[in-house]
């Protein structure tokens, strides 16, 4: 049974893997490229060893150095995390024939489930719903997708097989559009997955994307722990998830009704650790499978605030052969809660992503407040990596309650460095539609704006033109060396030079 | 104590602000008791005015003042009565007319330049594609114009601030 | 009904109060001294008023002031957090006098409860039991004390009767300590508190320190929230508490009897609001009434993380008028919590406070950690007010998961510019008697050293012998004008001109 | 490359460490890879030794250096091979025998001197108690000694490093 665990990946997650570790008293390994020897999980493992070039090809993508560092160091275990080498059955495989327990699922279920494709089918033969598509199994080439574009009908979407937080994926509302648009998806998974395959599926309207939290341990005991409303997306990247999803609510035959299904889908790929059934569902309340996320989620942590589960620790507990430690029954649910990715991205200027280092954070905290990240005053945000800097969580008796913490936390967060998304959460907080659960999958993109979602706050125009003034006024002041001798101001103009320095 | 008067504007809308001062302005011919603070050294104002506290993030811009406020960008112009007269004597749109250089906001590889040097633009339409931290980013135009001197090609890596073409 | 509060008060109860207004979307009106122009509450709050000079005598202490701003600002309730203002009836008095809600219990309660005298003997006559001391009411000279003295016996306590914190408390061993001792007390308590008056109480040996949170409203219904272990405390300061007490456990029958008595205690005074009775308990399990809080206590966090109730939103509702939302058959109590003061002082020197500008902090975070601050990278920490710069509170399913929780997080925690008792809490952690909750009031001082306990973790000496070495070399290099063509280095000298900055 | 030869002292334990190169010391003659770096601009420092991940504080002394690790506090004296033989020459106890001069910590107020000049002192008398932060903090001899010029009287503020009073 091992007792030292290798994470093999970066960021807020690994940084979350490395807490359950030390929570449950096992030894912690890191690995981490040139661009993350500052980072928060390299300063908080008790071991961490450099694996390559900042690209994550030659770093984290390298199944053979972690596997060789985890050798090395004498970790018995290999914690994916999400993303990177997560969903790759030939690295599971290679772990297992290591010699070291991988902490996941089997990889016949990784590449059953990993295979789109493949998975709709196998979860289909079950007597498990499946959102109209290619169901046929393996790589289909673009002669192919064109064929069978029209007989599934637009609106469609290609999805990469391989894929995984929208990567590679398109919308297409048309024949014409499809050729290029498979170029497109083709290219973006090849960078992303090292796999260019893609597949095809009917895009459902007013759709929900709901999704189950399911945990399995190896003496086939399988439970879920509820759902997670992951509706709200821009560019199929999730951007904001809760639990329950408002539009179950208390709908507990719904519930039960998925929850089973989901068990259903795991049990078709003999599952085992923790995983995600995502569904479809729509207006009537019809659901379909979606597709299986053979790991963990980003948005786990709202599942383990209205649960009380610690899905990581009950991961490295299966994996250690433990059973499960919760019954059905056991599960109970208990408030409301909601997860804010805060990316590093400017959402006033089409959500560029923004680079840089952070010179200052004040996190918001108090009474239930919750933050699984990885960086930090001094870390710098390099093109490398994806934008997630920051998950904000939080927990309320009442969605009510859970939305209005969230409100104050967002307004107290403080991050300067980089443009974050934050004011986009701040703006779908006060969107009514938002507060009465009245939103799918494409609510952001085609019924949300920063700009008009304005209208329904309080604007102050005038206190930014008065505070612009007074900044320029001091600027002003100083370039003409004004000397103005008032103590409390002084304090004042240091910032100025820091700030010029910073920018240069 | 003289005041200094500054005209600020927001979407084409004027605010008249005095500086009485340290502890004292009037907007649009109200005065307001003041007390206005950087905060811990970093670009955040705190700024209390009439009991109201408020906080915000400032990022100076090249013509203007990006005011973030519970949650909303404001782009505030500044000018003191002076300039405001010169720009206005100028033609108002003059400084807007300046050449415009599309710099890389962040390292990446250039996917597509959807617009050829000569071609007329519109305020959004997408200039470049640029591959960078997983995702396609579209460089998109910040006005209408025409593209001058395309400087990079599909293809190209990008350092960040790196101009890649130029909007008149 | 008032939708508008003013918080009398500063620093993270200050913070705690604005959020839990603005999450029952009330206006919040914050105070300020000179010092605290830059402070979070001043930051977060929706208006904010200057009331004086830094000393609290000048500015949080002076009620005519605040409640002149709560008038001008349209405040219609106050709310005194702890300390300061928190306990005086007259202050209670003035406000409503003023036609303003007071948060907190009525007047009278506070005038019967404060002075600590008084209090035991209204209690005592409800049939709570009581440590033998002064039961006199009103105040006692000297002469009397040291008449008294003899007949209490040795040891025992001198304490300030409008104490609270520890302060003006001293633990007196002989008759001839008397004179001199009574002296201090008296002086630290006028300077406290404005009020000299002391009383003096048996010391109980081996005693437990544990209080019970109550709530009460405005309808007669009382409740109590179940325990919090306070027994950790250095000169009558509280370092560490915890909910349940490891000392009661799961002997529900003595929880339920103390619970009661604790009600009863609160109804003797006709109590409303928030408050605490505090216990200590012999080791024979032997309960004695101490004094009741009356007001919402520092370590009210552990409370809120096992019975899943906020506080201060109670507070605030009950102070509308509303009927408590939850029956004593409600409260269920659900894992553990563990709360660590992190307070600006030296551990490593006699635990001297620090003041200075905070550089840089990294909180911890993560699953079950929660943080209360007022304090921000930037904020200087001065010697006006008290040492406590942040609240660390851990819940886990069991203590032993809240414990190894706590030590990461601890782990975690980086706060620059001041020095902090982080270091204390870690040893305090990894103590054995601690683990095995076998500790009592006088644990801290008497059977605890950073020194000793040092021996039962992992020492690694010769890590910090390198590391000086490195550090060392580096400077040295550095003033010898070494020129170093390394690229990957130079970014290292940076931190050095600043740091040399910085100390001046 | 030479080597650099360092002894570190810890409550009078010395270690003989070699600086090799930047990513090489040795500890009493055994050969460690490193990776040492400053976190952040702060007194910070991440020490990678042969696979093991270490954090430290470290805080500058006038003697030595106190470096804060995994919550325990050590004090190293660092020296080259020539300040060592230097010392050990001089006597060994020769700069601990230096003038103590006791600053204050923090502003605060004078409450007690329970010496006065003249007076031997052992290590962890309390020597002066000065009142700030609403508490009574005793600040106590960091070793024995006579005290010498009081410079403070019962009652006095003080400002933070103003000092009180000598040990020699």
């Amino acid at each position: 049974m091992f007792n030292k665990v290798l994470i093999a990946n970066r960021g807020e997650i690994a940084v979350r893997i490395i807490r359950a570790c030390r929570e449950l008293g096992m030894q912690t390994v890191a690995v981490f490229s040139e661009a993350d020897r500052h980072a928060l999980h390299v300063r908080y493992a008790d071991e961490a060893y450099f694996i390559g070039a900042s690209p994550s090809r030659e770093s984290y993508l390298r199944g053979d150095r972690i596997i060789d560092v985890a050798l090395k160091s004498g970790a018995g275990a290999i914690h994916p995390g999400y993303g990177f080498l997560a969903e790759r059955a030939d690295f599971a495989q290679a772990v297992l024939d290591a010699g070291l327990a991988f902490i996941g699922p089997k990889p016949s279920s990784i590449a059953a489930m990993g295979d789109k494709a493949v998975a709709r089918s196998t979860v289909a033969k079950a007597g498990v719903p499946v959102v109209p598509g290619t169901e046929g199994e393996g790589s289909l080439r673009d002669d192919d997708l064109l064929t069978i574009a029209p007989q599934i009908g637009f609106p469609l979407l290609i999805k990469a097989t391989a894929g995984g937080g929208g990567k590679g994926m398109r919308e297409v509302t048309s024949m014409e559009e499809m050729p290029a648009l498979l170029k497109a998806a083709r290219r973006e998974a090849e960078a992303a997955f090292g796999d260019g395959n893609v597949y095809l599926e009917k895009l459902i309207d007013g759709a929900r994307h709901i999704e189950f939290q399911i945990l399995a341990d190896q003496n086939g005991n399988v439970i879920h722990l509820g759902e997670r409303e992951c509706s709200l997306q821009r560019r199929h990247q999730k951007l904001l998830e809760e639990s329950p999803s408002p539009f179950i609510s208390d709908d507990d035959d719904l519930r039960q009704r998925m929850g089973e299904v989901a068990v259903r889908a795991a049990q078709a790929v003999g599952y085992v650790n923790a995983g995600t059934i995502e569904f479809l569902v729509d207006k009537d309340k019809k659901f379909y499978f979606l597709e299986m996320n053979t790991r963990l989620q980003v948005e786990h942590p709202v599942t383990e605030m209205v649960t009380g589960v610690d899905i990581v620790k009950e991961q490295i507990r299966i994996a250690r052969g433990r059973q499960l430690r919760y019954k059905q029954e056991d599960i109970l649910f208990k408030g409301w809660s909601i997860e804010c990715r805060i990316n590093a991205e400017d959402p006033f200027n089409n959500f560029l992503p923004s680079t840089g280092v952070i010179t200052h954070i004040v996190p918001p905290s108090g009474p239930g407040v919750r933050i699984d990240t990885g960086v930090y005053p001094g870390f710098e945000i390099t093109p490398y990596y994806d934008a997630l800097i920051s998950k904000l969580i939080v927990w309320g008796e009442t969605r009510a309650e859970a939305i209005l913490r969230m409100r104050r936390a967002l307004e107290e967060y403080r991050i300067l460095g980089v443009r974050t998304n934050i004011p986009f959460h701040q703006r779908l907080m006060d969107s009514h539609r938002f507060m009465a659960g009245q939103f799918d999958t494409r609510f952001v993109e085609e019924r949300f704006s920063l700009e008009s979602a304005q209208e329904s706050v309080e604007a102050c125009p005038e206190i930014a033109a008065i505070i612009a003034v007074l900044v320029a006024h001091r600027q002003t002041r100083r370039s003409a060396q004004f000397v103005h001798h008032d103590q409390r101001d002084v304090s004042n103009w240091k910032w100025f030079g820091r700030w010029e320095r910073m920018r240069k | 104590m003289m005041n200094i008067r500054y005209i600020a504007t927001i979407d084409h809308q004027d605010y008249l602000i005095d500086i009485i001062d340290e502890r004292h302005v009037a907007l649009n011919g109200q005065v307001c008791e003041i007390d206005f603070a950087s905060v811990g050294d970093q670009p955040i104002f705190s700024l209390l005015i009439d009991g109201k506290s408020y906080e915000t993030f400032v990022y100076p811009q090249e013509d203007d003042w990006q005011v973030l406020l519970l949650g909303t960008l404001y782009s505030v112009r500044v000018e003191d009565e002076r300039e405001k007269r010169l720009r206005a004597a100028a033609g108002g749109k003059a400084m807007e007319r300046r050449e415009f250089h599309l710099k890389a906001p962040m390292p990446g590889l250039i996917i597509a330049i959807p617009v050829s040097e000569g071609q007329k633009v519109n305020k959004g339409d997408v200039l470049v594609i640029l591959e960078s931290m997983k995702m396609q980013n579209e460089l998109k135009s910040p006005r209408e114009g025409v593209i001058t001197r395309l400087r990079v090609n599909v293809g190209d890596s990008v350092e960040q601030s790196q101009t890649l073409l130029s909007v008149v």
